[in-house]
């Protein structure tokens, strides 16, 4: 029993976050116009890398890793604040890939494929109604939930309308799905469970998006002065930056319980990939907001990083069901082991 | 303990119902540039040339000089008849004009009240400095005396809509040997000066709308006469208009937010339908924001009631304190309750713009780390820590 | 418009803070044995110094004043910890007097008397089945609800069985009200809102012990020190303190505003003391629980009073209704002015 | 990142459960007085004469030895065996006889593990005194060396059923004039020396049952043999047991209050109904510590992952400060659950009893304020403020 990473998987750590520390530095988000689906150059060397089918058997052209490995790299994509879209392309991989649709498969896998994501827009539309994220160009469409994980092509898709994202660096849609239209390829939860794994993997970003915020206020306030100290000297802002920490463990430690209850094929899998993206989609928001009022007026300006991860912290709570389904959802487990 | 008006106070109230519905702009407030300033000028105007500006200003400066009580009853009116907040005309009408009221010379007082109040200009206020923030008497902008001039040299931080203004309220360092609340002194700067530059913002609510401006002063000269009180005692001045605001214009906010709230309890049983209770966790939360906003309401009411006995000034960030973070939770709740289509920003809706800029409202005029620091030490009488 | 009492209602609020700081400092309540009811024998001198009727209408036997004098008095009741049975005699006197019968009115207005509160159990015992505080020793029971209040004999009840109380300084009965008994005396809603001036009282009572346990806080931090300094002036816990004083306010004008509504006969009056009821006992509540944390382990003590106020505060939640009621009475009443 | 036990451990945890279902007390365990000394002693006794006691001691002390893992199953399945928490042992088996184990001297150790381990003597804590509670180095209870004896006078306080305890492990100062962490020695303390005399403290959970008491030493003469450590060395034999306890016994806490949310869920349906949902106030409670009972099960996990790898026990704050405050909440809300019921504190019901208890959990062991503080300056590295 061990919930810290292998030197091997440290390793990958190592690699992903020096790949994303040069190649994604949050810094690039400040630059209007150069937004979201631009994260997309990054697939190509992402997928030469052998990220993008880590998590995927050798058989089916991947590196035959598990969902630990796949967590931590989830990680540091939240860390980065990576486009959402990465989940559409990885998690598009896979249901390729148990859909038995080798040739889709592979070219996801080599990151030339773009992969949108579609999520529900629950009780405001209807059933039908869909946000689709960072799809404008995406020939592909991930739509995942209890039943199963299906790719649907854009043109399934019909009545899309751009509109304002709250995250301004994404590209967001409005959708219909059409009626009778049918999936390029679909995979049901009894054959390979795609959204529990697509939970689990937002907790692993939400964690990694409430990190950086924690370091981020960690960093300010210990160069910020007032009244002739740091303020990180003061207890109010002290203690604040504990509670932050606080929040981003109980997030990794979850987080990587998930993905080894998960790895472990534990009847459990569901319950603790829900209760990950509870804590971690919590502890995201929160310590963005906490990082803004450790920012001050600075904090609320778009020049400060802040509001980057106060909004993608949005985003991870409601992709894939905000807290209200999840809370839902996690009462419906029997009692974990 | 008194609820009741006075028949002329009920009298005033129904005249002020009056106009406010018959010339209310209907028309929604843009969120940034020109437009925005045409705006709240043009509503501006419409008030005075109605007789209904300045509600706290004396008469003798073209104001309507009313009482408290009066001036409650217009912002209750105000709020009531959702007549728009003319956030640009702010600093003129609360900060800048009021200080020339109670410290400027007659000419000062001549030349520039009317137009704050007539709807000419726009005035914004040079106060914080990037490492001045809380510890706003720290300020390094530097004046120095030149003949009958000031010039002044340095960089001042957070000035709201600086780009869309016409005059600002400025804090200069005149003497940098003396203690630092000494050496200040209190500006009228014109915004047309050469040897100012600045430096838009922009604000995480609207991206692509300036909101700040940082200023930067290289070598601008001022007038020595724009000096407001005497050179070197301007802390004395800025400090003068602290209590010239004696929160009645907050009443304004907190009937907003309770409008608010109701709004937000019609959507949430549109959005979830006739089985949505007050058991339900959105039901709970609405139901306790209907509590607090009453208390908010009240809290503002007791401010006037204190500001009428001349209570402490500290105490009114107990009420700060609790509205900013109210206001917070409100739109919070608002935000949750939209569910997915919170991550939309739509042009047309506010929802989601407003909750963006509710995280202003524990930082600015004093981050709420502050205001507890005055209530644990002005208003409960605790020990400095510093 | 002026939510500062007058100098005349100030001068009641000095008359009564002086008594009760002599004749029952909170430290009455650490001796054991001499519990709860023992506040009786203060009812009396209450009833002689016109307490009794302060609201009563000066044809009904009382004072003539209005309902902020005697949220003002009911303030102090709060923040002295008097016996929760104050509710059942002043209440009572009223009911008395507002249904006709004046010999009982005047009996209760003189202090002799001893009213209990009967208070549902809600879900847990179904609609018959209460807790009946302070009533050991009491001739009547008041029970008020949405739609009336009343005065029942003790002997209505049937089942009666002593239990402990968590409020351990309180006398607690379970009961069940007998079929088809009727009360000594009733008003409905109709010829006098007793329930809405409850809820307003407890919203006060509620209101003083939040002061109670803020003041007791703000004292303690001052004398107590640690590492070389007394702990207020510490931003940890001088910002605890904060909070209970901005809590305090906000149940303070709430209290004021809800009593002024009420004289004024408006029909927000009912909105505004279920808004009190809530404010101020979410005030109680925390601010007590504050209490115990700047008090650290002797906070935990049954040596501080500390928690005396704490158990008192979930007694003043839970009479007339608890939270879960009241919010959602709060929504079922329209926009109010 | 491994959840794999070896088929050992598999099989250890096997014997470990079907030990456990076959003796664990099935009597409620009493809220005080000696009937709680003798339930105590009476469960540590059963474990030590079937071989069960002392899991983190190790063999040569008679303890079992097992590794980190190891420990971690056997506190598991003690959880889920719903044996009772032997609050009473906790101070000998978790403190005082590790401190004796890691400085204690050949004869120390003979003379006092065995008693502990074998449920013969309760030992309880002298630290705390009643001007040095957060600030424990700052203690004052002089001890002066008389011959081959010390002679101690002051205070101590807040010592857990120190009126129940046969032993103390004490510190007291032995050099007042060196600087505070300097002069401190650690002592092992009998609690029948004359000289000894203790007074009561109730706690509000429970107002008529003792829990802490003072102690008020008055020239109490102990052998200098009782020295565990050098003499003025005791600051740093009492850090010495500090990373004795890595966690382990933390798991069961989180267990037990995972299965107490359980129940809670099943008395809030019995309560409210089957029209009681995830969205109702209670719900949206309930599944949040749900999901954060699993999170802090899995901090636990991660404090013995790092004790493995012997990283900074400041780490461990992270755990303690969150598991604090999840337990107040879980406690807070099953009384919020059973309503009206509340206000009474049954004999038979344990609800408001650790409702009430649960206010220790951000005080005792440092306050959850002390807790913020570490985890600020030595986990995140912010500059210190005093």
């Amino acid at each position: 029993m061990d919930l810290l990473p292998s030197s091997d998987q440290q390793q990958i750590v190592d690699t992903i976050q020096d790949f994303l520390r040069n190649e994604a530095p949050v810094d690039r988000l400040r630059e209007f116009g150069a937004i979201g689906n631009s994260d997309a150059k990054l697939w190509p060397k992402l997928a030469e890398l052998g990220f993008f089918g880590l998590s995927l058997p050798e058989e089916m052209g991947g590196i035959g890793l598990s969902a630990a490995e796949e967590m931590l790299v989830f990680q540091q994509f939240g860390y980065h604040l990576i486009s959402p879209a990465i989940f559409g392309t990885i998690l598009g991989a896979r249901v390729a890939a148990f859909s038995g649709d080798a040739h889709l498969r592979d070219a996801l896998l080599s990151g030339e494929a773009r992969v949108g994501v579609a999520n529900s827009r629950g009780a405001a539309g209807g059933t039908d109604a869909f946000h689709l994220f960072e799809a404008d160009e995406a020939e592909l469409i991930l739509l995942c939930d209890d039943d199963e994980a299906a790719l649907y092509p854009r043109s399934a898709f019909t009545h899309i309308e751009r509109v304002n994202s709250t995250d301004a660096v994404l590209v967001l849609e409005r959708a219909r799905l059409g009626d009778s239209v049918e999936p390029r390829v679909r995979v049901s939860k009894e054959t390979e469970n795609i959204h529990a794994r697509a939970l689990m993997l937002m907790g692993a970003y939400a964690l990694g998006i409430g990190q950086g915020a924690r370091d981020m206020a960690v960093e300010y306030a210990q160069v910020r002065e007032q009244f002739g100290k740091p303020i990180g000297s003061f207890q109010a802002i002290k203690h604040i930056c504990a509670d932050m920490a606080i929040r981003s463990e109980a997030a990794l430690c979850q987080a990587s319980f998930a993905a080894l209850v998960m790895d472990d094929a534990s009847p459990d899998t569901e319950f603790h990939a829900v209760a990950s993206k509870i804590v971690a989609c919590e502890s995201a928001i929160k310590n963005a907001a906490d990082c803004v009022q450790v920012h001050g007026a600075f904090g609320f300006t778009a020049e400060a990083n802040v509001h980057h991860y106060l909004k993608r912290s949005h985003v991870a709570d409601r992709l894939f069901g905000g807290l209200r389904e999840q809370r839902r959802r996690i009462l419906t487990f029997p009692t974990p082991a | 303990m008194d609820l009741n008006f006075t028949a002329e106070d009920r009298q005033f109230r129904e005249e002020a119902r009056e106009w406010l519905n018959a010339n209310v702009f209907k028309e929604r407030r843009p969120h940034g540039g020109q437009e925005m300033r045409e705006y709240d000028l043009a509503w501006q105007r419409t008030q005075y040339d109605a007789g209904w500006a300045g509600v706290s200003w004396p008469k003798e400066y073209g104001g309507m000089g009313l009482g408290l009580t009066r001036q409650l009853i217009w912002y209750e009116e105000y709020a009531r008849a959702h007549a728009p907040d003319n956030h640009l005309c702010f600093v003129g009408l609360n900060h800048g004009g009021p200080t020339i009221i109670a410290r400027g010379s007659e000419e000062q007082k001549k030349e520039h009240l009317r137009p704050i109040l007539s709807g000419e200009k726009i005035w914004c206020q040079g106060f914080s400095e990037p490492n001045a923030g809380s510890d706003l008497a720290s300020l390094k902008t530097r004046a120095v005396i030149d003949g009958d001039e000031l010039v002044i040299t340095g960089s001042k931080i957070w000035t709201s809509h600086g780009h869309l203004s016409d005059m600002q309220e400025l804090l200069v360092r005149t003497d940098p040997g003396a203690p630092k609340h000494k050496g200040i002194s209190w500006v009228i700067f014109d915004m047309n000066t050469p040897g100012l530059d600045l430096r838009p913002i922009d604000i995480m609510s609207a991206p692509n709308h300036t909101h700040f401006v940082q200023c930067f002063y290289d070598e601008a000269r001022v007038p020595l006469k724009n000096v407001v009180g005497d050179v070197n005692d301007g802390w004395s001045v800025a400090m003068s208009t602290l209590g010239f605001e004696r929160g009645t214009a907050q009443i304004k906010d907190q009937i907003r937010y309770a409008f608010l709230v109701e709004d937000m309890i019609k959507k949430a049983r549109d959005r979830y339908g006739a089985e949505f209770v007050s058991t339900d966790e959105f039901g709970a939360r609405l139901a306790q924001l209907r509590a607090d906003m009453a208390a908010a309401r009240a809290m503002t009411y007791m401010a006037v009631s204190r500001a009428e006995r001349d209570v402490s000034p500290a105490m009114a960030s107990l009420m700060r304190a609790m509205v900013g973070q109210v206001q917070q939770r409100v739109r919070r709740l608002a935000f949750d309750i939209i569910g997915a289509d919170g991550l939309e920003n739509p042009e047309d809706d506010d929802w989601v713009y407003f909750y963006l800029r509710s995280y202003a409202t524990t930082i600015a005029a004093g981050t709420l780390q502050i205001q507890r620091n005055i209530i644990g030490e002005r208003v409960l009488g605790l020990p400095r820590g510093r």
